[in-house]
């Protein structure tokens, strides 16, 4: 089956982005696919390139990123939500005229659509949030 | 057709496992994960509600949540099955759509 | 529209404590464009997110709620709310806005957008559905 | 001695305002802000619970707050104070202390 | 200590689901450098912070709950634990984790830190506070 | 009075850091002192200088700078939370080998004993979060 995972807050606040990376991980496990993972509300903030957890706890962004180069996730980022809450990348810095850009590896921004396409195209869709 | 539902709040402090059980219908399953699985208590003053509505919808609890919270095997309802993360997959693919209760 | 699918968007949160009630209605916008079959549900604190004369002068936060009365013109026309979470809270229907749509095959009459529902009804709504989508 | 309590959730999915009826003394305040507001409303499921504390405690709410989730003037309880973020000032000098029930 | 002031540390939240025990526990482990009268009050969800045998190995989440017995060395060796919130719950003293300081007026006994109090008592303890801080 | 605030809640996700921001304002329009403001938990968002709200919409991070430089206020973020979420100051940046720093102008990174200070030295306390 075609899992689509819509993750709803930001990391280390809320469980809800590492509950969805071991669900991820056990779905594609058991050899379904996981074609895409769409992060809004606060979970945009789980693809901020600048988390330094300490060093005895989990990296959840890395976790992601990783994960998703190993099995082809594609990792998409609410733009709107993206924005209000400081995460941009390279363009997006540029465009809004801010010297810095902290998305990141694996992740892009994208729109809302990304995430209707999903509940269109996949077998089913598991929200984690708060 | 039925739905799997999942709680992630304690029940205790939020109605969301209240509001998920006075919606859900008959064959379907209730997965409490995170901070839900403290509805899986027994001698709470929830668990009437939960072993009420266990007489026609199936309840689950993430095992791991539960370890995590030092829950005690010895006070966990009966009624309320325990599944690891593979398990939840599968209860989705059982189940032809999923209801996150947040 | 053969192809399209049911989906359902569950607001359970009161509108600007926190943000979800916004960022709901922003997919919702956005969903609009999809042709799918579209309703929105309205229980628990969600009723909340209806109720009329808004005004956020006070607070500094933007208004959203006159974007609900633009829904219809997204054919956006099924906005369930919940009798008993009204009830629980001390609201009846007359204390939510008012939402309408133009039917185009009744000669665009103006029909209303809320429809009150009691509880097992919105069960019968959520078990109903091809996607379900919560805030 | 007394202490300013401030709720800023629903009382109807969250547990924060009964919690602080519960554990507030007599001559205390309880200011209810942002979410909170909606512990103001009469003929709700939890009016009675804010009307019978009300005999001891001070009741308030944030009167922004209440205009921005147009609560109609007419459905609040005659028990609750409306006051200003000046109002909220000026309850934090006149108490001795503040508690937030997050 | 002629300046000391008390604080409360307020804990009504569950461990893991979120955050806020875990930072709580980070500014009292801190607040104990400063000389202050301490004390943490657990109440509501936050009596399910200290249940004995959390294993978090399941969730690749950091256990913290062993630093509750470090609190005694820092000389935190108050907390108050709500009696009607472990009642509701299913819980009773015997699921928490026992937790003690050394009493250096007292041979160095080692005494118990927990201590189980009516909702009356809990509400007495928040009202003889300079300063109550909640998580 | 001098009153110390706590802002425990990112923007926008969550109304508390407005409700501080107009709670501020007010207290400073009385007379009082705001020495200082605590960012803690999700607050520590707040000071991201990257975010871009929308046109129409309040810029939290700018308000309190803006109320902080006109009132001198220390807006302190707390460095243990900050790290978990991603805010870094230029120093910081580099002693983490990041090539990004996101923390606004007028808040400044530093410990948790800032904030007992605050409770120690100050008249009252008020914290604002979820």
């Amino acid at each position: 089956m075609k899992f689509g995972i819509v993750v709803s807050e930001g990391p280390y606040t809320h469980q809800a982005a590492d509950t969805a990376y071991h669900f991820a991980k056990a779905a594609l496990d058991k050899g379904h696919e996981v074609p895409r993972v769409f992060f809004y509300h606060d979970g945009v903030n789980v693809s901020s390139s600048l988390t330094v957890p300490p060093q005895d706890e989990r990296h959840i962004q890395k976790n992601w990123s990783t994960l998703a180069s190993e099995n082809e996730i594609d990792l998409v980022v609410c733009i709107a939500a993206a924005q209000r809450r400081g995460i941009l990348d390279e363009n997006e810095a540029k465009r809004q005229g801010k010297d810095a850009a902290n998305l990141a590896e694996g992740f892009r921004i994208s729109g809302l659509g990304q995430l209707i396409e999903m509940g269109i195209e996949y077998d089913r869709m598991v929200m984690f949030g708060d | 057709m039925s739905t799997l539902h999942t709680v992630n709040k304690s029940p205790f402090g939020d109605g969301a496992l209240l509001s998920c059980i006075e919606h859900c219908k008959p064959g379907d399953g209730v997965l409490l994960i995170e901070d839900g699985v403290y509805g899986a208590l027994s001698g709470s003053a929830i668990s009437d509600a939960v072993v009420a509505r266990a007489a026609d919808v199936t309840f689950y609890l993430l095992e791991g949540d539960a370890k995590a919270r030092g829950l005690p095997e010895g006070k966990l309802l009966g009624q309320v099955t325990p599944v690891g993360y593979d398990g939840f997959v599968d209860l989705v693919t059982e189940h032809d759509r999923s209801q996150s209760w947040l | 529209m053969p192809d399209a699918k049911k989906f359902l968007y569950v607001n359970r949160k009161a509108p600007y404590g926190t943000i979800y009630a916004l960022e709901s209605l922003e997919v919702v916008l956005i969903a609009a464009a999809f042709e799918q079959d579209v309703s929105l549900a309205f229980l628990d604190d969600g009723v909340f997110q209806l109720t009329k004369d808004q005004n956020t002068d006070g607070i500094g936060v933007k208004n959203f709620s006159p974007t609900f009365r633009a829904l219809g013109d997204y054919e956006v026309t099924k906005l369930f709310v919940e009798k008993e979470s009204l009830e629980e809270r001390g609201l009846d229907p007359s204390d939510l806005q008012e939402i309408t749509w133009e039917d185009e095959d009744a000669d665009w009459e103006e029909k209303p957008s809320i429809r009150i529902v009691s509880r097992a009804e919105m069960a019968d709504i959520m078990a109903d559905q091809d996607v379900v989508l919560s805030f």
